[in-house]
């Protein structure tokens, strides 16, 4: 039916027309449009989609697209396009010109596409789209970043195509159902020898990982997330990297069987889903060590971000039903705290004109809702019960520990705790201590930044406090009842988590804790500056606070890690590149038309051997 | 009109280029204008054979002299042929318009005959079905390159002219040698019947024969050890000419090394020649990349760019199954469309701005926004950008390569195709985002030209079904040679 | 002096690599397959008692069509490059008196024998490109001979182009005639000179091809000597 | 319907608590005392002073966040509380696991932090910063040491483990989970900020640290809240590694045991400096969670 | 092993492809691509002849099989008449080559490079 093309084609389509009339009010509302469309035919396609998956194939220069609306699939596309409207909305604020509408709606068509497409070209083809309109947005900005960006994801979707080609070569079908059936019969038949499976395998990996930010080549999180604005990277890390973690659930779907197979089993644990736990802990690990150390708001939520994707890596590494399942809850609450999260930096960067926590400081007062919508996107991300990022989390830690990974579930505890310590280092550096002279007059956000960001605080508590919405959904995505229990309470074989219980135990102690409060005398208000100074106000070179480099202490205990960065190793591989070119150029080309004639005679000589021996 | 009006393919160029000096009365800006008139008549009767060939589905063949092959000559206008000669017309009648305006150089009267003459010999390499006629038109060609890369009578332009003439000759010659022996063992000339006896040639002189012949075009068709001469050509040539190189020139040497290749695979070592051909074309493929890396002169770096294009086709060509050739040839007809595109547009930038150092491209964006857009859908779709034609061709060669069993040569090719996003995207970046500038008038011909070849490159992109469909077709005239033989009515002649 | 050692040890192995190839094609042997064809029907189908000039002409006019329009280019571009605004004779030692006097006398001998060997073309050896030929070397003469001889280049051009067309507009009719580019009308659907084979007016239209062929060759390359010999006078 | 059977048990398991933990900080002043040989307040000196405090007639507050903060951490505790099974009563403890109460348990920390770090002094910004890389250091050998407990008894929900010890004798008996318990004993410490790692309040170098800005009802709100932690802590302890309790009394007993451990502990050794105890959290006990980890997989 | 035109041909070919590839004059670059040409010329005559028989021009005594194959003689007139055209291109580059940089030093006409 042609709904999955209203779907996919109306945000790019109002990007076109969004840069096309590049006037103020036009661009705003045609772009709002495009973005909400694709949310609006997803819920109404909902309950068919729960009966039997929506199908629709498209033929293009000689190939077939197909695309699915499967359970799975819708809940992608419904998180992406939840956090594409907010982005729209964010966007309003924000941007200025055609040119950002144009690339942020066209690479929301090619995340939608991604998750929708049944076969590998049209999966190629919105990959590549995705990534060349996330790059546009980048290179308008900062050119090195953006490069970067696109190398390595360019070395990702061609690792990819590489592996297209080799299973079309070995299969001879491009779309997933034949694939999946044809690597199910080669068990048996065994034409995909042991390492030539590795290789799709590590292509698979390398393209997926990128796209992911899992630890070896995340290098390009920061500095893409960070060089953009803001309000699109709340889509750029809260729904773009899920295209890589739906790779992953991809090579599990098509390749899984194959891989058991071909690799066996290491400890009990699936030896390739082994090695994607792995990365994923250690995605976690590092990106939180480098998170808690930033300077920068936009290189911490960065690195966050790329730490919460390892989360969902490491879940679903653990490949029991359970892992899946809380994998699948933090895809949801990772796009809703972290999209909240941009925007809020969003408001910030538009209202005060800074990024360095150093310049910043005491914007409560000034911004008072977009630091309520901080806070609670604080809760969800550090994993405070009543907010959704716990109960995924939660899911998480069940499944890990289950699954006996032992190991890995310490790496998300760490990971837990260093959420929790960047977070708070974000609230201190921005909202509290002494507010710099020149943030006085500081207004709230406009009012669209602050429409974008309820929309995605509300999921927050919802789906805090009434997590079975979400797991019932996820149960008919895993077609089993992996997570027990009505809409306020998870029940797993080994525990179990009643939100609204919590929420109200929560409510109670802090009624206790008010009327302790009320039965004290009252409180005088004494404003801020009134504090060290014995009276005196606190003036300019008085101002002390400890919001630069927060966290010295840790990063001497670490500095004997931080010597090594994958960044520095990358940038020292580019430009070795770049001069071994240069020197093949000199080498070659060296403009003597003599040696040009060796050359001929060299391909002469090889003929002749050739002919001769 | 029965098929033989197709030699007026050859005729008219070859008229018109004869009349240039009696009319040489009309002064420059008449000349100019007379040679657009021709290359928009030769346009014309391209489309009337493209038509007539694609509608009965037959391929033409002109005989002439009216001697049936193998006595005479007779020109092969299948598929391919057809819509290749198409092409060519078209992008000579772009190529004419553009020098109207941008051709200073003076003896204008010689530079429309050689305008005309390299033209025709590429026509005529493309639709001849007589390899020693092949040798004479890829003579026309290289000859009057010669002469127009030296057209600017500057030292770098002798220089170029001088390398592509020593190589060029080099060439030439061991390609005679080829024919000589391959005309010693077999005793014809014409194509189909070499292709019908090729099997019991005596097997040390088919081999010496078909490397030789390969060896020949190979360096007309830019390989990779041989195509030194290349780059230089390319940025020294005036620049409407560096675009007839780029988009048809090299097309004809790639076609007729691809139609010899196919029509000798009778011959005992074919699949050797194919695995050293695939080899060299990879090696073109990264080596060019490589060098367009940290390019001063944006016209040589699309220049490189263009020969690691040329490469990949090589590469698709070469890899011998049916999917194979398609793809080369879909991505023959995108590359000419994009290669069109992007030199008119350095060469517009470089004769208004003077020069085409890449300082004169810093914020062209602001400059000539016209131009600066259609560079960069150029260079997107250089780079392999979907919704843009290349990307098509791009994945259907890399897939067709890894089905020949070639994966290492398509993992080489996909590095050496991030080498070229890169710098493509540098030189996006240099156009829109950096430098400034105020806004300049840009001419109203040559700014429709770029948008309508622009507007070309996403159309393709968007629906490549419809030439999709010609590039099949066409792939399988050069592949499928039995059909070949059977279409040409050969004689029975000799003992 | 290694470079020279490298380069003859290379040669020597394709050279090796080259015979062995020849070696597959013996001197001597007939192996004719399409030369036999010509042998046996190039006089009653083309006229022509010369078989070379006849597959030059008829048989694969096609060929000499492209080697004239290859001559063509070269005269062109020699002298698209070698153009200037001014140019003029430099040369200052005039021809010794056995030169001058023996040109005056022989040039126009020279050109007629010229012309005679275009003329027979299909009757003798030799054809349009070797009569062309002589002439230019009539042309070559009187610029040795004398310092000051020009050749009217701006005319010469002119002719160039004139018969060029001339020999395009003969295929043309062939085309319109006989259906077929090239085709020779003359022979094949008037039937001239069927009667009189091995005289001067036989063979078709390869006597009027040869003449124009002949004409195009000495202009041309007298034209190349013309551009090469003058120089650029800068005021 | 409300069951009031429940809303009864809850209110008198508050209030005990609250009384047991002001206790429990009486004997650990006076124990402290006694080890250096003072003879130290009465036991139920915390509760005067929090009374005291209760009783100022005016004190001052920077702002909503600043009085939310510590209102904020005293409600949490009291939730994390509610979670953990005391002797008989199974509270709400049926219908949430181990991890939940571990959160629930670091909840109060936010709170403290929030109303610190909204004070605006650089003295309470300094004692956040050490409470938050003390949290950050002793997460990972706390996960290991609870990941060791799950492991070995095979189900998160605390009134099973509980059970599980009753019938098969209490956690500390098998090896692994003595090294675990070892391993919690010093996460422990950190986790009630004695001795080594209370660099948090660091009394002599920054004067009560995160709540040097506090005063009046606020700082008798921390108070409380400091008491009903200490009551949740050692019965989440007690559960977890000696086997809960049928009845308050023997919890009562399991509690001061542990906190005695845990005041002999503080009383020897000198305080580590902030960096020293993340190195320190990072070597031993994780090497040791470790061991424990893999014992029980 | 083979006849010694054939020999002569093929060291013709040599010859002036060594010249190309050691001298360093451009004229004689270019002399060397004549020779190699008029070698291959020479090449492909010889491959036309068949020993004892006359020159292809069919008068009275000489009928269809007393007369060597023509085709390769066509074909020579047409490739002297290219090599022509080649030389002449590059003699009138090399004069502007040496009005442009004063030397016909292979060596030294090395701008376009890199």
């Amino acid at each position: 039916m042609n709904e999955i093309l209203i779907i996919l084609f109306t945000p790019l389509l109002a990007g076109v027309l969004a840069w096309a009339f590049d006037f103020r009010g036009v661009r705003e509302v045609i772009g709002l449009i495009g973005a909400a469309v694709p949310l609006a035919y997803l819920v109404k396609l909902y309950p068919a989609v729960i009966e039997k998956p929506v199908d629709y194939a498209l033929t293009v220069g000689g190939f077939t697209l197909q695309f699915q609306l499967g359970t799975m699939s819708w809940y992608f596309a419904a998180v992406a396009s939840l956090v594409g409207l907010a982005m729209a909305f964010g966007l309003v604020a924000t941007s200025r010109s055609g040119y950002d509408w144009l690339f942020a709606l066209m690479s929301f068509t090619g995340v939608l596409g991604v998750f929708l497409s049944q076969d590998f070209i049209g999966f190629f083809l919105l990959w590549e789209l995705m990534t060349f309109a996330s790059f546009m947005m980048v290179l308008k900005r900062n050119r090195h970043e953006s490069l970067k960006y696109f190398v390595l994801s360019v070395i990702g979707a061609y690792a990819m195509l590489l592996a297209i080609g080799i299973l079309y070569a070995r299969t001879g079908a491009l779309d997933f159902e034949t694939i999946r059936q044809a690597l199910i019969i080669d068990v048996s038949l065994g034409t995909i020898g042991k390492g030539e499976t590795i290789l799709l395998f590590t292509l698979f990996l390398t393209a997926f990982g990128v796209k992911a930010g899992a630890v070896p080549l995340h290098v390009w999180a920061p500095g893409a997330y960070s060089e953009t604005d803001q309000s699109y990277t709340a889509f750029f890390s809260g729904a773009l990297s899920k295209a890589g973690v739906y790779g992953i659930l991809l090579i599990y779907m098509l390749m899984g069987y194959k891989l058991y197979a071909e690799l066996g089993t290491f400890h009990g644990h699936l030896t390739f889903a082994y090695v994607i736990a792995w990365i994923g802990a250690i995605t976690v690990v590092v990106a939180s060590f480098l998170a808690v150390l930033q300077e920068d708001i936009r290189k911490l939520f960065a690195y966050s971000s790329v730490g919460q994707v390892g989360y969902i890596l490491l879940a679903f590494g653990v490949g029991s039903p359970l892992g899946f399942a809380g994998g699948l809850f933090h895809v949801l609450s990772h796009a809703i705290f972290k999209g909240l999260f941009w925007l809020v930096t969003a408001a910030i960067i538009l209202q005060t004109g800074r990024t360095r926590f150093r310049d910043m400081g005491g914007l409560a007062e000034k911004m008072p809702f977009t630091f309520a919508m901080g806070l609670i996107a604080v809760l969800s991300l550090a994993g405070i019960p009543p907010m959704a990022g716990f109960a995924s989390k939660w899911l998480i830690y069940e499944a890990a520990i289950q699954a006996h990974m032992p190991l890995v579930a310490g790496a998300i505890f760490l990971g837990s705790g260093l959420a929790f310590a960047y977070v708070v280092r974000f609230l201190y550096g921005v909202w509290f201590g002494q507010r710099p002279s020149e943030l006085e007059d500081v207004k709230e956000a406009p009012l669209p930044l602050l429409l974008a960001m309820t929309i995605l605080a509300i999921p927050n508590l919802v789906f805090g406090v009434a997590p079975g919405v979400v797991t019932g959904y996820i149960n008919r995505i895993l077609m089993g009842d992996v997570v027990g229990g009505d809409y306020y309470r998870l029940v797993t074989q080994t525990g179990t988590y009643n939100a609204l219980l919590v929420s109200t135990a929560l409510v109670i102690g802090l009624a206790i804790a008010g009327l302790v409060y009320l039965y004290g005398a009252k409180a005088r208000r004494v404003p801020v500056t009134d504090t060290y100074q014995s009276g005196n106000p606190v003036t300019e070179e008085f101002n002390l606070s400890i919001r630069r480099n927060f966290y010295r202490p840790l990063a001497e205990a670490l500095e004997f890690w931080l010597r090594y960065s994958w960044d520095r190793f990358y940038e020292r591989l580019a430009k070795l590149s770049e001069d071994f070119a240069d020197a093949l150029r000199q080498a070659f080309y060296n403009g003597n038309v003599q040696s040009y004639s060796w050359y001929l005679a060299i391909v002469l000589l090889i003929l002749a051997l050739w002919g001769v021996l | 009109m029965n098929g033989q009006y197709a030699s007026l393919l050859i005729a008219l160029p070859l008229l018109s280029a004869f009349f240039v000096p009696l009319i040489k009365g009309l002064g420059e800006r008449g000349i100019k204008y007379y040679l657009a008139v021709i290359t928009a008549l030769q346009t014309g009767i391209a489309a009337w054979v493209f038509q007539q060939v694609y509608s009965t589905g037959k391929p033409i063949i002109v005989m002439a002299g009216g001697w049936k092959p193998p006595v005479g000559i007779n020109l092969y206008i299948g598929h391919f042929a057809a819509l290749f000669v198409l092409i060519v017309a078209v992008v000579s009648f772009f190529t004419a318009v553009f020098s109207i305006w941008s051709m200073k150089v003076q003896p204008i009267d010689k530079y429309a005959m050689l305008f005309l003459l390299l033209m025709l010999g590429a026509t005529g390499m493309i639709a001849t079905g007589d390899i020693f006629n092949l040798f004479v038109f890829m003579e026309i060609t290289a000859i009057s390159a010669y002469a127009l890369t030296a057209y600017n009578k500057t030292g770098e332009a002798a220089e170029a002219s001088l390398k592509y003439m020593i190589l060029g000759g080099i060439g030439s010659s061991f390609f005679l040698i080829g024919v000589a022996l391959i005309y010693g063992s077999l005793g014809t000339l014409n194509m189909a019947q070499i292709a019908q006896l090729a099997g019991n040639m005596n097997p040390t002189v088919a081999q010496v024969g078909l490397a030789l012949i390969v060896f020949g075009l190979a360096v007309e068709a830019e390989l990779f050890p041989l195509n030194a001469w290349a780059p230089d050509a390319y940025q020294a040539a005036p620049h409407a000419i560096t675009v007839m190189f780029s988009a048809f020139v090299v097309k004809a040497g790639l076609y007729a090394t691809a139609r010899l290749l196919y029509l000798m695979q009778a011959v005992g070592s074919w699949h050797d020649v194919l695995k050293l051909l695939v080899a060299m074309a990879t090696l073109t493929v990264v080596v060019a990349e490589f060098a367009a890396l940290r390019q001063k002169d944006v016209k040589r770096m699309i220049a490189y760019s263009s020969i690691s294009q040329v490469g990949m086709i090589a590469f698709a060509l070469a890899l011998g199954s049916q999917a194979g050739v398609d793809a080369g040839v879909f991505h023959m007809v995108n590359h000419a469309v994009v290669k069109a595109l992007l030199f008119l547009g350095v060469g517009y930038v470089g004769i208004k701005l003077g020069g085409t150092a890449m300082e004169n491209f810093q914020g062209l964006g602001k400059r000539m926004p016209l131009t600066a857009f259609a560079l960069t859908i150029g260079s997107l779709a250089a780079v392999g950008i979907p919704l843009f034609n290349i990307f098509w061709s791009k994945v259907r060669i890399l897939i067709a390569g890894v089905e020949a069993g070639y994966t290492w040569g398509v993992a080489l090719i996909l590095g050496a195709s991030v080498v070229e996003a890169v710098y493509y995207l540098r030189f996006i970046h240099a156009m829109w985002f950096a430098g400034e500038g105020e806004r300049m008038r840009e001419g109203l011909a040559i700014s429709l030209i770029l948008l309508l070849l622009a507007a070309l490159v996403i159309v393709i992109g968007i629906y490549p079904d419809y030439i999709w469909s010609l590039a099949q077709k066409a792939g399988s005239d050069i592949f499928n040679v039995g059909q070949y033989i059977k279409n040409v009515p050969l004689m029975e002649v000799g003992a | 002096m290694l470079k020279r050692l490298l380069a003859i040890t290379t040669l020597i192995i394709i050279g090796y690599w080259l015979a062995q190839g020849l070696a597959g094609v013996p001197f001597g042997q007939d192996r004719m397959l399409v030369g036999k064809y010509y042998l046996e029907h190039v006089v009653e189908q083309t006229g022509a008692v010369n078989a070379v000039t006849a597959v030059v002409v008829n048989y694969r006019g096609f060929d000499t069509l492209g080697e004239v329009t290859v001559l063509f280019i070269a005269s062109t571009g020699v002298g698209a490059l070698l153009w200037s605004r001014k140019k003029r004779r430099t040369a200052r030692t005039e021809g010794s008196i056995v030169l001058t006097t023996g040109t005056r006398l022989l040039a126009p001998f020279v050109m007629l024998f010229g012309v005679y060997i275009f003329i027979h073309g299909h009757l003798t050896p030799g054809g349009g490109f070797p009569g062309g030929a002589t002439i230019a070397t009539a042309f070559l003469l009187l610029y040795m001979a004398f310092v000051t001889y020009e050749i009217p280049h701006r005319a010469f051009e002119k002719i160039e182009g004139a018969v060029g067309m001339t020999y395009v507009i003969v295929g043309l009719i062939g085309l319109a005639i006989g259906g077929y580019f090239l085709y020779d009308w003359i022979w094949q659907t008037w039937g001239w000179g069927h009667d009189n084979i091995g005289r001067l007016f036989s063979g078709g239209f390869i006597p009027i091809i040869y003449t124009i062929i002949g004409i195009k060759v000495g202009t041309e390359l007298s034209g190349i000597i013309d551009n090469m010999i003058k120089e650029e006078v800068s005021k | 319907m409300i069951d009031w059977k429940l809303i009864l048990e809850v209110i008198g398991i508050l209030l005990y608590a609250t009384f047991m933990g002001f206790i429990f900080m009486g004997i650990e002043r006076k124990a402290m005392a006694r080890i250096q040989r003072r003879v130290g307040p009465p036991l139920y000196q915390p509760i005067i002073d929090t009374l005291k405090l209760l009783g100022k007639k005016e004190s001052i507050s920077h702002g909503f966040i600043y009085d939310f903060g510590p209102v904020f951490a005293l409600g949490a505790s009291i939730a994390a509380l509610l979670f953990i099974p005391i002797a008989n009563f199974q509270l709400f403890s049926s219908n949430a696991d181990l991890i939940v109460v571990a959160y629930l348990l670091e909840v109060p920390m936010l709170g403290i932090m929030l109303g610190a770090m909204s004070s605006g002094n650089p003295f309470s910004a300094v004692g956040v910063q050490r409470g938050l890389l003390t949290m950050v250091a002793m997460q990972l050998p706390y996960g290991l040491a609870l990941i060791a407990l799950i492991q070995h008894w095979g189900t998160f929900k605390l009134s099973e483990i509980v059970a599980l010890q009753g019938a098969q004798g209490w956690s500390v008996t098998v090896p692994a989970l003595l090294i675990a318990m070892i391993v919690f004993d010093i996460v422990f410490q950190a986790m009630l900020g004695l001795e080594p790692f209370d660099i948090i309040t660091a009394p002599a170098e920054i004067s009560m640290g995160p709540m040097v800005e506090y005063g009046g009802k606020h700082a008798a709100i921390l108070f409380t809240q400091h008491a009903v932690q200490i009551f949740a802590e050692t019965a989440f302890f007690a559960v977890l590694f000696l086997g809960g309790a049928s009845n308050l009394l023997e919890l009562l007993i399991k509690q001061i045991a542990v906190l005695f451990i845990a005041i002999f502990v503080a009383s020897i050794y000198p305080r580590f400096t902030i960096d020293q105890a993340a190195k320190f959290f990072w070597k031993w006990p994780t090497i040791l969670g470790i061991i424990a980890v893999l014992l029980t997989v | 092993m083979i006849s010694v035109y054939y020999f002569g041909a093929i060291s013709l070919i040599l010859i002036g492809l060594y010249a190309v590839l050691v001298k360093k004059n451009v004229l004689k670059m270019l002399i060397g691509l004549s020779i190699m040409e008029t070698g291959v010329n020479l090449l492909l005559v010889s491959i036309g002849y068949i020993s004892g028989r006359s020159a292809p021009i069919l008068s009275e005594g000489i009928g269809p099989n007393q007369a060597v194959d023509p085709i390769p003689q066509a074909l020579v007139l047409t490739a002297i008449v290219i090599g022509v055209a080649t030389t002449a291109m590059a003699l009138s580059v090399a004069i502007i080559l040496y009005g442009k940089y004063g030397t016909l030093n292979v060596e030294e006409i090395r701008r376009l490079r890199g």
